[in-house]
């Protein structure tokens, strides 16, 4: 029954359409289609470009923070004057304090460059000295301390130079500003410039940063990260330990198992509510609970842990239940078809498939939790800490830092040179996210599938 | 291909395998099963014909429960395995789910190789000693419904790469592989060639002499070759249950007479 | 615990992390956790009660209130020693670029008060330029960053500045005239909202970068921070008085205020190295006006020697007066 | 024997357990699984479960209440004389503990056996010294009866210790030897073990639960405080926020939400669509390289401190609008502004939404998409009318994430904003937030029992409130409109 | 139910809606199909026919380009529709897809109410004017696709809660609600009863008037009953393609014999 006259009649009524010809209403959707991938690249691009921009301001500033102005003379070290009694007693030497050091050291600088014949008319001695750290004496005298044997010995040693020194050199500080800074005086700066020339004072790698504890506002140059590292690595830790499997194990019972009704839903909009609680919150909540009730100690990574633990819960949560949402219910259905238990269908299946959205909830959980200063603000690990954690586990409950406390000490410091080293401080900060988060990106990458 | 012939019909009737009584099933508000009586002997194959929508699929998943995961399903009344209580609160309806199983009448394979996906069932109910074991359970399954040799060598691609025919034979494989006592089969052979569909037709009837086997199926000639007992439902209810031969070919109520000869659907 | 925990203000914490570094290199005792948090908060936690998990010493920047002792009293806290570290300058900053300012409290009062009198009357301040205010001032807009009502600075800015200024003008009269006396030196208090003057919550680094961005805008700063921004920063004279650590030693530079640490005697003898702390605190080597201290912006306290022998003898302090 | 090494060789013992139990089992049946009710590992976990779970109770609750005990005792031989001197039990214990972990290393410093170190008398030798010798610092000289404290106490505290160990060890042991009699082919140890599991998961939502009570309850107090000083129908109903130092504060609520409110809508009003879009990009458009690029990069955002987005709102974004923006508009010449905190904040919002959504995006059947394509629809249709639908409720969790990151964020509001608590429609106005007034009165230099600082808990309490309540809505939202595939 | 009784059988062979030449498509390394040249006539129901895995969907899904999406997926050869190449880089997918219209094997409802479902397609291409229109346009299709009565009582219910064959019917409701020149169905009548087949079928011959339909069929009776031409695939190969009365009374080859007559799968 072919109706070949209805096919003329319809090719005839209705000209034969062209692939290549859009008619207007096709153009629109093809143009409202162009837009809607142009705003996806867009916002891609808006997203890397602030990238970008932040993370250029953040190098700019803080790669210099990485490398530091040394001195470098060797150092006489009196026995007359740093060993009183003469017998090596470590008891009798510890007496000596920094102050005596420094006096050794200052010495040892005027001979040095008298050595290389550098005139310093017109600076007093204490002007002179001022060229060197506050730390260059507690580092000699930790140095002797030490290995006493050193004493009544020539020693070369390297000493950090004087924050505003290290600005000269790494362009913060000029000539002009000089001037005007009472920290400061030209005159000592082209000494200072003198003393490069003649090869006493150097930029180098600075391992101090990295590795040493923090300083006061008086020697910034001597300012270090260690404490904070580690007290973060103790504290994310102990996060990533316990927020991921009580976050999804909580996800799992309330999403799969848990029996639809007005307390689940209480307890759903308790914990998104739980999300929107100011961190600083968790931080009332962690010094009532942590070190009030349970009496652990201040300024401790085991309560920085526990608090950072429960601010990041709600995320983890959040995450793991839309990704178990997500997964079809057919998936489900095959597998307790075949006789598996929910709780098998749930591992074997259904985790799997919500494994990046878990992931992806970790990555953003740990990257807050890594960041947050607000909440160990109350329970005392906002502070002043040089003195290093143990190992773990005592080490958990010894005072120490985080990176983003030092970060936030950092930029509350008067001297400009802290500007630098929080903005280096923060360089580490991100790299410690990014090596903490490497994992999970790639394991990301591994469970992502369409189906 | 007109075939019409009618399975040997040697059922001992006293054999029931699951009964049900009273069964109703309502999702939210829509009453899609009305009271529904109906006894599954053991050792036979009983067919469930009745036009789409009728409540076939539904009553098909009260029997190992898969209800329960419907959230505005309800169930009322009562359906025993071997003479227990399958809603009874002491049921596990995971062991009642091993015993028996299911093909959907959406072949749903897991996103895992076709190994895999006719490998989990032994695997969590230990059903085998070891790999070379497993190895054969999964070969055998997948031989049995037909498709060994189209996947043979490849085994370990995803079970979701296959074609929608071989996916619904994957679903059968997965569903024996465990052998269950019941085999509740929705529509196994819907996307399936004549000559594939013979081979899974054969492969009911050998399942049939250890265990019941319990399949939906819109073609009356297959419910014909395969059953030896049908069920015809209409809107929900249950309008006839007998011997295939006999609601074949002396139905008793008027609608199974239209639904068969083609007249109401 | 081995080692001793402090916390409190954050105008002295510089000032006990330089103590406490100078501490950890020449005694044997570890060196001492200092923590901020602010005043409040830190006499807080050392009125929480007696014990290893409570901290021994409170810096703040403006005397304890009746309410901590008592708090103290009930947590079992009964002896507390007070000890005045010395002396804190506010001075008014500009950016380095821009024009000398010699202030007096009044025309500060003038230029950020609510109200203010003009021709013998009380009306709503509308001055823009600081022209307006005082004729002798260059007209540049006014725009000033003053510490946000959580800093004891602002108390100290409020007592020392705007009361003054609002005595100076005759602008407390009319006010207690207009409003009765309580209201009325409320009143004095009362700053502009049209967003002329400023509250910054944050700290002095964040007023330096606001100046950064404003570069007509006046800043309030602690000496201290001052000192260690010369080249940024252009300081302006109150009274005619240039701000330093000898005009504020002198009592010369009206604005600034003493800074405190309150130690938990019962920790004395208990927590290793705290007595050796608060003695290497207050010696001469450190608080003195050769010091580390005073070369950071610290204002030596004329009176360090009775503090010395106070804090050598224990001497808790007194009932407040 | 150090709890770590306890729960070690408890731990040691349950794999054991595990061992042992999985072989019973399995030889019950005469190495034939089939017969078994649950897989051979299911037993083995039961008598894990049965050997690991009592003992590891025995073991946190022996060390919780152990201390508690010794101390009481302890402290019972201590002279109230002495105590006084000291200031409070505690400090004496704090002393009787380092000494008692002092005299270990005395004892071997200078060569002593126990007699030796019971013949120790505080009053003949100079302890003080003695500790400090092996690195024990003392702030006092130690009096007698402490010194006869702290040799009780350590050597009653070696005995508890020996105890519990012993007691830990015999519960798993006991608990092993009992789950491995009862092992038996009919056990049904699958539906045991996920019991367990079940009870175990349970136990983590209530943590959150636990959270919110602890969270409440710490506020309340303080709140309860607040408001007997301050009455709370000026809180709730006045229009005005400003502070005192010195009492005499006006402290309404409204000018701080109107804030928070203003704010987070910019945040959101920046993030969400580009947020959005881009794990739209990401999800359907991007190429698998650019993705795997794009979506850690993006992620970093996250994770950058909020100090550094705030100096970047304060020094590049804030003047940069008021230049460009409010000046030429004469919306006015502030450089902090709600717009700049928003738009600041915006940007580290975008990775809250893009990240989760693509994984939820990704997460829709492909069938969905075909139909779509099918009938001819483009991508962005197909986005837009099928796709989106279904990932509503897991984007609508990722937006309220960034919400709830964007009331409680300080650092950017604090230098993009500024810290005027103002009721003002001109987003180029400076305003500020509840959070950063509850950071900001609970870090101040007020003192702590006045309304000016505990307002912050009221604050905290009333927001607490008020995102309860925001969501709430969402989650009606979400039942309302969600559409399940499949 | 024999049904073999052969449409008739007048096509004018220059009418080509579609055709295809040397069209491979591999699926990563597995080469799905091998080398199929085919016309596809205007007004005429064409058949693909085949064991199960053979390649119908395969090629179908190239007919309209979904295999863009699979994304190992790599096609070669020419397609063209009316005489343009389909895979031109200058073609719009979409505008092809919405001429060539498509139901898929496995019934992919949106996750939408049922009418939402049927009314995407006159939605976003515009066809209707008025919600009164697109109202009738919903019922029509709905009514075509012989759904109606089972829904009309619950058409903003969500399509996902039907029945596998309402489900499939609603596929087809949606698929026809565009008014595609070309209609590729993939077997649609999988999940009906034989009275729903019937109307689809009928639905499909009325198509024919003004569409070309391309069905893919396991039922050898159906591709009798509706098709105008069949093309038997096999193992990726076009093995045959003619008239259908032809190649069911007269395969040309051996192995479409063998099919037909049910000997190999
Ligand atoms: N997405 C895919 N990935 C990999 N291989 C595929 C994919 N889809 C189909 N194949 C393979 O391509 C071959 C042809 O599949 P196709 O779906 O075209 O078969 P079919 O003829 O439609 O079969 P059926 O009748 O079972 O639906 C099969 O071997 C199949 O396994
Ligand atoms: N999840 C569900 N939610 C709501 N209604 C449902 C659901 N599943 C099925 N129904 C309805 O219940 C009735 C019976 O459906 P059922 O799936 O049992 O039919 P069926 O007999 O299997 O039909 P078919 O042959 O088309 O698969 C139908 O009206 C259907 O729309
Ligand atoms: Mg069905
Ligand atoms: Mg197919």
């Amino acid at each position: 029954m072919t109706d070949a006259t209805s096919q003329t009649g319809r090719s005839g009524a209705q000209p034969r359409k062209s692939l290549h010809v859009t008619d207007a209403r096709t153009r629109r959707r093809n143009a409202a289609e162009a837009r809607f991938r142009f705003y996806g690249a867009a916002a891609i691009a808006v997203s890397i470009l602030a990238l970008v921009i932040l993370l250029t301001s953040v190098l700019g500033n803080g790669l210099g923070a990485f490398r530091q102005t040394f001195i470098t003379m060797p150092v006489a070290l009196d026995a007359k004057v740093l060993d009183k009694s003469g017998t090596g007693d470590i008891e009798v030497m510890k007496k000596v304090t920094t102050i005596g050091y420094a006096k050794v050291i200052e010495k040892a600088l005027a001979t040095a460059l008298a050595e290389k014949g550098i005139a310093t008319d017109g600076l007093t001695a204490k002007q002179i000295s001022g060229l060197l750290s506050q730390e260059a004496a507690a580092n000699l005298r930790n140095q002797v301390l030490a290995d006493p044997a050193l004493v009544g010995q020539t020693v070369d040693v390297k000493l950090l130079a004087n924050g505003r020194v290290d600005g000269f050199f790494k362009g913060r500080v000029t000539m002009d500003s000089a001037k005007l800074d009472s920290n400061i005086s030209p005159e000592q700066l082209e000494l200072a410039l003198k003393m490069r020339e003649a090869g006493l004072m150097s930029l180098s790698f600075n391992p101090g940063f990295l590795f040493g504890g923090d300083a006061s506002e008086l020697r910034p140059e001597a300012a270090g990260l260690g404490v904070a590292i580690l007290g973060s690595a103790y504290m994310m830790l102990i996060v990533l330990v316990l927020a991921l499997p009580i976050g999804v194990a909580a996800s799992i019972y309330l999403e799969e198992f848990a029996p639809k009704n007005k307390w689940t839903d209480l307890i759903e909009v308790n914990i998104s509510n739980l999300a929107a609680v100011p961190s600083i919150v968790f931080g009332i909540l962690g010094l009532a609970i942590f070190i009030n009730f349970m009496g652990l100690p201040q300024s401790a990574p085991i309560v920085g842990g526990l608090v950072l633990t429960l601010m990041t819960l709600p995320t983890i949560i959040i995450a793991t239940r839309a990704a178990l949402k997500a997964v079809p219910p057919s998936i489900r259905d095959a597998a307790l078809g075949v006789g598996a238990s929910k709780m098998q269908a749930i591992t074997h299946h259904v985790l799997p498939l919500a494994m990046p959205g878990i992931l992806t909830g970790t990555i953003i959980g740990l990257a807050q939790a890594l960041g947050e200063t607000a909440p160990l603000l109350l329970i005392g690990m906002v502070a002043f800490v040089r003195e290093f954690p143990d190992a773990p586990p005592e080490g958990f409950f010894d005072p120490a830092s985080a990176l983003p406390v030092q970060v936030y000490n950092f930029t509350q410091r008067a001297d400009p040179a802290f500007v630098e080293r929080a903005s280096g401080a923060i360089i580490v900060l991100l790299v410690f996210l990014l090596l903490m988060n490497a994992v999970a990106i790639l394991l990301r990458r591994r469970f992502e599938r369409r189906w | 291909m007109n075939d019409m012939r009618i399975a040997d019909r040697t059922v001992s009737s006293d054999t029931a395998k699951m009964t049900a009584r009273g069964v109703q099933v309502f999702y939210g508000e829509n009453h899609a099963l009305k009271d529904v009586d109906i006894d599954i002997l053991g050792g036979t194959v009983t067919a469930f014909i009745g036009p789409s929508g009728c409540g076939k699929s539904t009553f098909l998943r009260c029997l190992n429960r898969m209800n329960d995961t419907v959230s505005i399903a309800r169930v009322l009344g009562e359906i025993k395995l071997d003479g227990e209580d399958i809603y009874d609160k002491s049921v596990d309806p995971v062991t009642l789910r091993a015993r028996v199983g299911m093909v959907f009448q959406k072949p749903n394979p897991f996103p895992k190789s076709i190994y895999d996906n006719v490998a989990y069932g032994p695997k969590i109910h230990g059903l085998t000693k070891s790999k070379a074991e497993l190895d054969q359970v999964v070969e055998t399954s997948l031989k049995k419904a037909a498709l060994w040799n189209e996947v043979k060598d490849r085994l370990h691609a995803p079970g979701t790469g296959l074609s929608g025919g071989q996916q619904q034979r994957l679903c059968i494989a997965r569903a024996i592989a465990t052998s269950p006592e019941v085999l509740l089969m929705d529509e196994p052979c819907s996307a399936l060639d004549p000559i594939a569909t013979a081979q899974v037709e054969e492969l009911i009837d050998e399942l049939r002499s250890q265990f019941s086997v319990v399949i939906v199926t819109h073609s009356m000639q297959q419910a014909a070759r395969v059953s030896q007992r049908t069920a015809f439902f209409h809107l929900g209810h249950l309008v006839e249950y007998g011997e295939t031969g006999q609601i074949f070919t002396n139905p008793q109520d008027p609608r199974t007479e239209s639904y068969i000869t083609g007249r109401i659907g | 615990r081995d080692n001793i925990q402090i916390a409190g203000s954050s105008t002295v914490l510089p000032y006990a992390t330089i103590v406490a570094e100078a501490f950890g290199e020449n005694f044997d005792f570890p060196t001492p956790v200092v923590e901020g948090g602010g005043s409040g908060a830190g006499r807080k936690k050392l009125c929480e009660g007696v014990g290893e998990n409570t901290i021994d010493i409170a810096n703040s920047s403006s005397r304890i209130k009746q309410s901590d002792i008592d708090l103290c009293k009930t947590n079992g806290v009964d002896e507390i020693m007070e000890v005045r570290i010395g002396y804190d300058g506010i001075v008014f900053a500009s950016d380095i670029a821009g024009p000398d300012f010699a202030f007096t409290p009044t025309d500060w009062y003038n230029a950020l008060a609510a109200e203010v009198v003009k021709d013998g009357k009380l009306v709503p301040n509308t001055a823009k330029t600081w022209a307006d205010v005082n004729a002798s001032f260059p007209a540049q807009d006014i725009l000033a960053f003053i510490p946000g009502t959580k800093h004891g600075t602002r108390e100290v800015f409020d007592v020392k500045v705007l009361e003054a200024g609002c005595k100076a003008s005759g602008a407390e009269e009319a006010l207690v005239a207009a409003k009765g006396e309580e209201d009325g030196k409320k009143a004095c208090l009362a700053l502009r909202t049209d967003g002329l003057s400023v509250d910054i919550d944050g700290d002095y680094t964040e007023t330096l970068a606001r100046i950064a961005a404003n570069k007509n805008a006046i800043g309030v700063f602690g000496l201290s921070f001052y000192q260690n921004n010369t080249d940024k920063l252009k300081v302006a004279t109150m009274d005619g008085v240039v701000p330093s650590t000898e005009t504020i030693a002198s009592g010369d530079y009206p604005v600034s205020r003493p800074l405190f640490f309150y130690v938990k005697k019962a920790h004395i003898g208990v927590i290793p190295g705290l007595k050796e702390y608060l003695e290497f605190f207050v010696s001469d080597d450190m608080a003195g006006p050769e010091g580390p201290l005073a070369a950071y912006g610290l204002v030596s306290d004329p009176e360090l020697a009775k503090t010395q022998e106070a804090v050598a003898n224990e001497t808790p302090m007194g009932p407040l007066n | 024997m150090s709890i770590g090494l306890i729960t070690l060789i408890v731990l040691g013992l349950a794999v054991l357990g595990f061992i042992l139990g999985r072989q019973r089992a399995l030889s019950a049946v005469g190495g034939d699984p089939r017969t078994l009710h649950s897989l051979p590992g299911y037993y083995g976990w039961s008598v894990f479960l049965f050997t690991a779970v009592p003992a590891l109770l025995l073991l946190v609750t022996w060390a919780f209440v152990q201390p508690t005990a010794l101390n009481s005792h302890v402290a019972g031989m201590i002279p109230a004389a002495d105590v006084a001197s000291y200031g409070s039990t505690q400090l004496v214990m704090a002393d009787v503990r380092r000494i008692a972990d002092g005299l270990d290393a005395v004892a071997r410093n200078a060569g002593l056996d126990e007699t030796g170190l019971a013949a120790l008398r505080a009053d003949l030798t100079d302890m003080r010294g003695r500790l400090a010798e092996v690195g024990v610092a003392l702030g006092s000289n130690v009096a007698p009866s402490v010194l006869e404290a702290a040799k009780e106490y350590r050597s009653l505290s070696g005995t508890l210790r020996l105890g519990m160990a012993l007691a830990v060890l015999l519960a798993a042991l006991a608990g092993l030897g009992f789950a491995l009699w009862r092992i038996d082919p009919r056990q049904r140890a699958r539906n045991l073990v996920e019991q367990f599991t079940l009870v175990l998961l349970a136990g983590c939502s209530l943590i959150a639960v636990a959270t919110t009570f602890g969270i409440v309850a710490s506020l309340v107090v303080e709140s309860v405080h607040f408001f007997k000083l301050y009455d709370f129908r000026d809180f709730f109903f006045s229009l005005t926020w400003s502070p005192r130092f010195g009492g005499g504060s006006e402290l309404g609520l409204w000018p701080l939400v109107w804030g928070t409110l203003y704010v987070s809508f910019i945040a959101l009003l920046v993030s969400v669509p580009v947020g959005l879009m881009a794990a739209i990009y990401l999800s359907e458009y991007a190429g698998k390289k650019v993705r795997a690029f794009a979506k850690p990069a993006i992620e970093i955002l996250a994770g950058i401190p909020t100090i550094v987005y705030g100096l970047f709102a304060l020094i590049t974004v804030g003047p940069f609008l008021r230049d460009w923006f409010a000046q030429p508009m004469g919306l006015g010449s502030s450089s902090s502004s709600v717009m700049t905190a928003g738009l600041v904040m915006g940007i580290m919002l975008i990775p809250f939404v893009s990240s989760l959504s693509d994984d939820i995006i990704n997460a829709v059947p492909q069938s969905m998409r075909d139909g779509s394509f099918g009938l001819g629809a483009t991508r962005s249709e197909t986005v837009k009318q099928v796709i989106l639908p279904a990932a509503l409720p897991g984007i609508v969790g990722a937006i309220l994430l960034a919400a709830s990151r964007a009331i409680g964020e300080t650092m950017i509001v604090v230098m993009g904003a500024g810290a005027a608590a103002k009721l003002d429609v001109n987003p180029f106005e400076a305003m500020t937030t509840v959070t950063v007034k509850i950071v900001s009165q609970l870090t101040g230099d007020t003192e702590f029992a006045s309304p000016e600082t505990l307002v912050a808990f009221a604050l905290g309490l009333t927001l607490f409130c008020f995102t309860l309540a925001l969501n709430v809505v969402a989650l009606v939202i979400v039942r309302k409109y969600r559409e399940q595939y499949e």
